[in-house]
């Protein structure tokens, strides 16, 4: 094989693995679309906010010390323990369940029936509040995350594609990881979605919400299902973001890494979602490689964005999305 | 009574004068997918005529008035409008060719108010250019204010005065229906397209309806095609019928003669086919 | 108790069409733009115009022109930002090629020029819509700022990719660059502001208004009734590009003085203005000016309450500033999706049946 | 609005309540929110600590107290521009941004109102010519120093012989990344190293395909110009593709060490280019922990003292307070003006001897700002991070740059800026 191809081989498979996760961003988005048809902008926030939460819980940080040692004088930072990381991720999935329960009871309750361009807006409104209220509860420096994963060059591949290419491919074991959970937590979701109550009940919601009410599912209650599950869902993307970068403000822009993800894949599809990951993932990849030498390179803010913005013109509902039907 | 359904102008029993065909539908088939919405369904509709289209539910009556109003484009089938065979072309242009109509479930615009709802209604009358609108004084103004004058006359013969500045979401029903009539109207068309105009009022309602329908026709000699279910109402108020069942035409003629046909009284009485 | 239009009847269609129907109202009117031209030039200092005047001046006019393409014809954008960088550059660009024309020409073409690519870019809207077309709007948003960073043409080559606002005047008064009189900077801001308010008012009250709203409330219905969906949207995109072009080129020349794209028009500008819409109120001019006070104003507000008065740490008050920004937006759209503009109608509406409710 | 006119009255009461006693006024125009915050909170820490220990060891610059409001910027201009016209009224004697956008706003701003900006390590570097930038200081090195620096260091480790090498510069896709550009393309011209450039757009938190192509080309050394997020995935990525890290320099705003730390131990052995001394190893930082930390009038809460962001900031308000005391023995007045200030920020001499009475011996450079040269020495040192120990250690000492490549571009650059804007060139 030639070298060139060689490379291009291997930032294919490196798009890929980056596409798993925009695809795990992107999944939160689509599972509260499906339940309420609500564009939650507010997810790579939430994001965010789990990942502090996580690196607060797990460092024993005393939430809201500025603000406490700001009025009282006093000068407190850290209670003198330290969590488990796994007990962490547990208490800090609590905490975005109990998320979940305040947006429905303050938020989306109040907004049932408006339309959805307010409810998209009321979603950038919330996620302006989380950064504010991430920030004062556990401070706007830097954390480092550490929950032990691993991460750096994957010897297996090196060595395997060095003996039969010649050139070692660089797979990131950490990339590794997110695609497994990914996997598994996609697994997960569609098990719990197929064979469990609450699940057949969420997928009645997505069907058809009057339908369902009639049948007396309760709204609410799967509301705050489903905003919990893309709090995990983000609990996980932020945990696996903030490996990289550490724990800071810029992890909510891994939203925006989600948005045109979710134009390709359509706002309502769980494939779509995947697999739009995917495409974005190898095609800003490949497109660096390729012409952005040419063009003068750091295309990949708006590469995914022009190339989910052509494809919609051809196909408006997106990859996966239901076929748009007028009526009058 | 005696109507020469073929000569170019004829007058009626209550003496206004009905006059050639204005738009005629040859062979219309119209397809969703696998689904025959409309088959092989021919008819025209005279200058001056309240011209009716009737049919149980999903017999495509409203699809037929989608396909005149240029919405969906049949598959098979020549649309004539004013003797010449209309070209494909988007609704806005049908519009402009001066077609308006009203809608099944109300169309429209909640943001607005009634009375900038009822000036929409005028803008394939008005000419000036976003420029002279952007300036306002001068000869935008002057058109606003001369088309608004068509509007309030729409306004006083509807009987809406009292809510012209009124948002029209906040407006109950039957009203709403009232100001979607004077919109199509305020557009001075020469064909007027009312779907199921009476849908869903009480009895009072519908006779005020009734009459602004027929003064219509009467004072502005306005061509009016309707669709409707309730049967004694259209037979009151149209010149001629088309009687559609599951897509097909199974009668069309006066009042009276729609009245006898046997196809028509089998599919109101739910006679089946087979 | 004189807040009210008992007594003064409208003998014309023209009287009834007015912009402030109510006597007073129109007074009210006349007075605040008497006061903004004759009275306030000869206090304003650095601090007012650079802190609060020229900010608030130039995102209303911002405003205006998202408020046309959103709160009117009912296309949500995310790249006003990057339109703003549009009439940035192209001011800059013009105001450096042609030294001798006068810079409210250059002003005024930087906003035809936005008109253009906003146009192009809003192309993609005939066959996306809603959410599909705000996010297909960041692409215009990123693509913009990717190119004014990457062309050095953008920038006339300079090492570090900074824009700088050379010095010009307008009739012998300087009005770019940093010899520029507090008051000189705050009237050609209000000059602009008050043409664009008129002709967005004007554009708004007539059909052009109509044919954006028809589109909004009901797409298909009005394409059926006779609005062109292309011409519609396209205006739109014209008309709200001319203006945040304006916008952006005031910015940049007047206000700032200097700038980098990424940086002064990032897609936390985009956000901004439209919360100022939203904030402020959807299809409405008045709301558009409030949401820009309201959103140039409340930080203002807040820092010298939080950290002047109350003697908090500047990032606590930063921080107090985001959650009371993002709970405001959400209170609003619950308690009055249609902003400030629709609180002061409904007051006056209460004030004008005062003192006698009934 | 009656919301207005209570904005209108707090913001007067601001502009009135001026300080009733003389103080010296360095507003701090900080961000401690926003994307760029890990860096600009311990900027901010030590800038305002170093003021505090002033006031409370010494009473203050010759026996004036030091006042040091602080101003939130977000890194955002426009706040900044507000923060400028707010503290501005409050006699501010110069403004030290910590961003290169504020700067440039800034620039002919406060030209016009007679107040020096101090930009130290950043913002415009073609300002080091004091006949142009009549008020604007950026001692004692800049981007270009910092530039040269770098490739002084490979020089010294290759035996003075760079050619054939290859050295490629990952940078931050704006003006402050694109910087240095111009100085390493004509360094590599003078050395004979093939140089290029790969960009990364903000906020710089994907780096893969940069990193790839890095992994394809196999630079010999990686030169790196980043800030904020950048900084961490960048070194966490050189790592993961088990780029030598001591083959790669970041610039000083890529060298802290919230930004190593991340990446673990796979960033031990990582430089960066430092203009001032590392580490709490001084006896300033003694007296600050003593009477500042100690007596809870820390700025922040204490346990960035040390570090080098911190010390960053802690050297520039150590600049300004000696300026201060420059402008005041000039002017024979111990509450100076803006104006003032700015003579003794030209006219400033840092001795070794003053450095030790300091508490900072070897910290910086000596140097002396002439009204020519507003750029210092232009000297730097390289610093290497030790993840074993969590430290940062200099491991060469402050060699001056190449001046003979860094001048010209200065003068070019400085003198499109003066007939852009019709300025007459001064010290003649």
């Amino acid at each position: 094989m030639s070298e060139q191809l060689l490379f291009a081989a291997e930032v294919t498979l490196n798009g890929l693995m980056a596409g798993v996760l925009y695809a795990l961003v992107a999944l939160g988005f689509v599972l509260i679309f499906k339940a309420s048809g609500i564009f939650n902008y507010a997810q790579g926030v939430m994001a965010l906010f789990a990942a502090l939460t996580l690196v607060g819980i797990q460092q024993g940080q005393v939430p809201f010390s500025h603000l406490i040692n700001a009025i009282f004088g006093t000068n407190i930072h850290h209670f003198p323990w330290q969590v488990p990381s796994i007990i962490a991720i547990i208490l800090a999935a609590g905490v975005m369940v109990g998320f979940a329960w305040l947006v429905e009871r303050y938020i989306l309750k109040h907004l049932v029936g408006q339309p959805d361009i307010i409810l998209f807006m009321a979603t950038i409104g919330l996620a302006y509040f989380m950064e504010g209220f991430g920030d004062i509860m556990w401070g706007s420096e830097i954390k480092t995350l550490d929950v032990g994963l691993p991460s750096g060059l994957n010897e297996t591949i090196d060595t395997v594609t060095y003996n039969w290419f010649g050139y070692g491919f660089f797979i990131d074991n950490l990339d590794i990881v997110a695609a497994v959970i990914a996997a598994l937590l996609v697994a997960a979701l569609t098990i719990f979605s197929q064979y469990s109550k609450q699940g057949r009940a969420l997928r009645a919601v997505a069907d058809d919400h009057s339908a369902a009410l009639s049948v007396g599912i309760s709204l609410r209650f799967i509301w705050v299902l489903v905003w919990s599950i893309a709090g995990f869902v983000a609990l996980v993307a932020g945990i696996m973001w903030g490996a990289k970068s550490g724990v800071q403000f810029s992890l909510s822009l891994i939203a925006l890494k989600a948005l045109p993800v979710l134009m390709l894949g359509g706002f309502t599809s769980i494939p779509g979602a995947i697999i739009g990951g995917l495409i974005i993932g190898v095609g800003e990849q490949l497109f660096e490689f390729a012409i952005g030498p040419l063009i003068g390179g750091a295309t990949q803010n708006w590469f995914a964005y022009v190339l989910a913005l052509v494809f919609l013109i051809f196909r408006p509902q997106g990859l996966f999305g239901e076929k748009i039907i007028e009526r009058v | 009574m005696s109507l020469d359904m073929n000569a170019n102008s004829y007058v009626t029993e209550d003496g206004r004068t009905i006059g050639p065909v204005v738009m005629d539908l040859k062979n219309i088939t119209l397809r969703f997918g696998g689904v025959v919405a409309i088959k092989d369904i021919s008819f025209n509709i005279r200058e001056g005529e309240i011209r009716a289209i009737i049919g149980p539910n999903g017999a495509g009556k409203s699809s037929m008035l989608n396909v005149i109003s240029g919405f969906y484009k049949p598959q098979e089938g020549e649309v004539w409008f004013r003797g010449a065979k209309r070209p494909p072309m988007r609704p806005y242009q049908v519009a402009q060719q001066g077609l308006a109509r009203t809608f099944q479930n109300i169309a429209l615009f909640d943001g607005m108010t009634v009375l900038d709802n009822i000036m929409t209604g005028r803008l394939n009358h008005m000419k000036t250019n976003l420029l002279q609108q952007a300036m306002w004084w001068g000869k935008a103004e002057k058109e606003e204010l001369a088309n608004r004058e068509v509007c309030e006359k729409v306004i006083d013969f509807l009987e809406i005065q009292h809510i012209r500045k009124t948002p029209v979401g906040r407006l109950p029903y039957g009203l709403k229906k009232r100001v979607e009539l004077a919109r199509a109207l305020a557009a001075e068309p020469s064909l007027l397209l009312l779907d199921e105009p009476m849908a869903g009022m009480n009895v009072e309602e519908k006779e005020d309806m009734s009459r602004f329908i027929l003064d219509m026709n009467d004072e502005f000699g306005t061509t009016i095609a309707l669709i409707e279910h309730d049967m004694g109402v259209v037979m009151d108020l149209s010149d001629r019928v088309v009687v559609m069942d599951y897509g097909k035409k199974i009668g069309d003629g006066t009042p009276d003669e729609v009245r006898n046909n046997q196809d028509v009284i089998d599919a109101y009485l739910g006679v089946s086919h087979d | 108790m004189f807040y009210r239009e008992a007594g003064d009847f409208k003998t014309s269609y023209r009287d009834d069409n007015q912009t402030f129907p109510i006597r007073l109202d129109r007074a009210g009117y006349w007075v605040a733009i008497a006061v903004a031209f004759g009275i306030v030039p000869f206090f304003v200092n650095d601090y007012w115009v650079n802190a609060i005047f020229a900010p608030f001046f130039i995102y209303a006019i911002a405003a205006l022109g998202l408020n046309i393409l959103t709160g009117y014809a009912g296309q949500v954008s995310l790249g006003t930002g990057g339109f703003m960088a549009v009439g940035a550059y192209a001011v800059y660009k013009l105001m450096v090629a042609f030294p001798e024309i006068n810079i409210i020409f250059h002003v005024l073409m930087a906003g035809g020029i936005t008109a253009v690519v906003g146009v192009l870019f809003g192309l993609p809207s005939l066959r996306i819509k809603g959410f599909y077309l705000a996010v297909a709007t960041l692409a215009s948003q990123f693509f913009l700022i990717w190119l004014f960073n990457k062309v050095p043409w953008f920038y006339n080559y300079s090492a570090s990719g900074q824009i700088n606002a050379p010095e010009r005047s307008v009739f012998g008064i300087i009005v770019t660059g940093p010899n520029t009189e507090a008051w000189a900077k705050y009237l050609i801001c209000l000059v602009f502001l008050v043409g664009v308010a008129w002709m967005a008012r004007n554009l708004t009250r007539g059909m052009t208004g109509r044919k954006w709203m028809g589109i909004r409330d009901m797409d298909i219905a009005a394409e059926i009734i006779g609005v062109n969906p292309l011409m519609a949207k396209m205006t739109a995109f014209a008309v709200s590009s001319f203006f945040v072009g304006v916008a952006g080129a005031l910015f940049f020349a007047v206000y700032l003085g200097a700038a980098e794209a990424g940086e002064s028009f990032g897609i936390s500008k985009s956000f901004l203005i439209l919360f100022m819409i939203i904030i402020g109120g959807l299809g409405s001019i008045f709301g558009s000016f409030a949401g820009a006070a309201f959103m140039v104003l409340m930080p203002v507000f807040l820092k010298n309450v939080l950290v002047g008065g109350m003697g908090w740490p500047t990032d606590l008050a930063a921080h107090f500033e985001f959650m009371i920004v993002g709970g405001l937006i959400v209170f609003f759209l619950i308690v009055e999706p249609h902003g400030l503009a629709q609180l002061w109608r409904l007051t006056k509406e209460k004030l004008r049946l005062w003192p006698f409710p009934h | 609005m009656k919301f207005s006119r209570v904005a209108a009255a707090s913001v007067a009461a601001l502009m009135v309540g001026a300080p009733a006693m003389a103080e010296l006024v360095f507003p701090s125009l900080s961000y401690r929110t926003g994307p760029f915050a890990a860096g600009g909170i311990p900027y901010a820490d030590g800038f305002a600590d170093y003021m505090t220990l002033l006031n409370e060891r010494d009473g203050g610059v010759g026996g004036v107290k030091i006042s040091v409001p602080e101003c939130e910027t977000a890194y955002n201009t426009e706040k900044g521009v507000e923060c400028y016209e707010a503290t501005k009224g409050e006699g501010a004697l110069v403004y030290n941004p910590l961003s290169t956008g504020i700067t440039y706003q800034l620039i002919p701003k406060a030209t016009a109102d007679d107040i020096p900006l101090y930009t130290p390590g950043y913002g415009r570097t073609s300002a080091a010519n004091g006949k142009v930038f009549s008020h604007v200081f950026n001692f004692p090195a800049n981007y270009w120093n910092g530039a040269s620096a770098a490739v002084n260091h490979l020089l010294d480790i290759n035996g003075a012989d760079l050619s054939g090498k290859k050295v490629i510069l990952l940078h931050f896709n704006g003006a402050y990344g694109k910087e240095p550009i111009p100085t390493l393309t004509a360094l590599g011209e003078k050395h004979g190293f093939d140089f290029s450039a790969i960009p990364v757009d903000y906020p710089g938190q994907e780096q893969k395909s940069q990193w790839l192509q890095i992994r394809r080309e196999r630079p010999d050394y990686v030169l790196f110009w980043g800030w904020g997020v950048m900084n961490q995935v960048a070194i966490q990525e050189a790592g993961n593709i088990r780029f030598p890290l001591e083959n790669m320099i970041g610039v000083w705003w890529s060298g802290a060490e919230h930004d190593v730390k991340p990446a673990g131990d796979a960033a031990t052995g990582y430089k960066a280019v430092a203009f001032h001394g590392v580490g709490s190893d001084y006896p300033v930082f003694g007296d600050i922990q003593k009477y500042v930390v100690d007596a809870g009038k820390a700025a922040g809460n204490g346990d960035n003292v040390g570090t080098v962001i911190y010390n960053r900031g802690v050297y520039a308000a150590m600049m300004l307070a000696e300026a201060a005391k420059k402008a005041q023995e000039i002017h024979g007045v111990a509450d100076i003006t803006s104006g003032q200030m700015r003579d003794g920020l030209e006219q400033l001499e840092i001795t070794d001897a003053r450095m030790t009475e300091l508490g900072m011996e070897g910290f910086g450079p000596a140097f002396k700002v002439s009204c020519e040269n507003h750029g210092g020495p232009g000297t730097a040192a390289i610093s290497q991070w030790d993840a074993g120990k969590g430290t940062w250690s200099l491991i060469s000492d402050f060699g001056p740059s190449d001046m003979e490549v860094i001048q010209p571009l200065i003068d070019a650059d400085s003198m499109a800026y003066a007939a852009e804007n019709n300025i007459a060139e001064r010290c003649n």
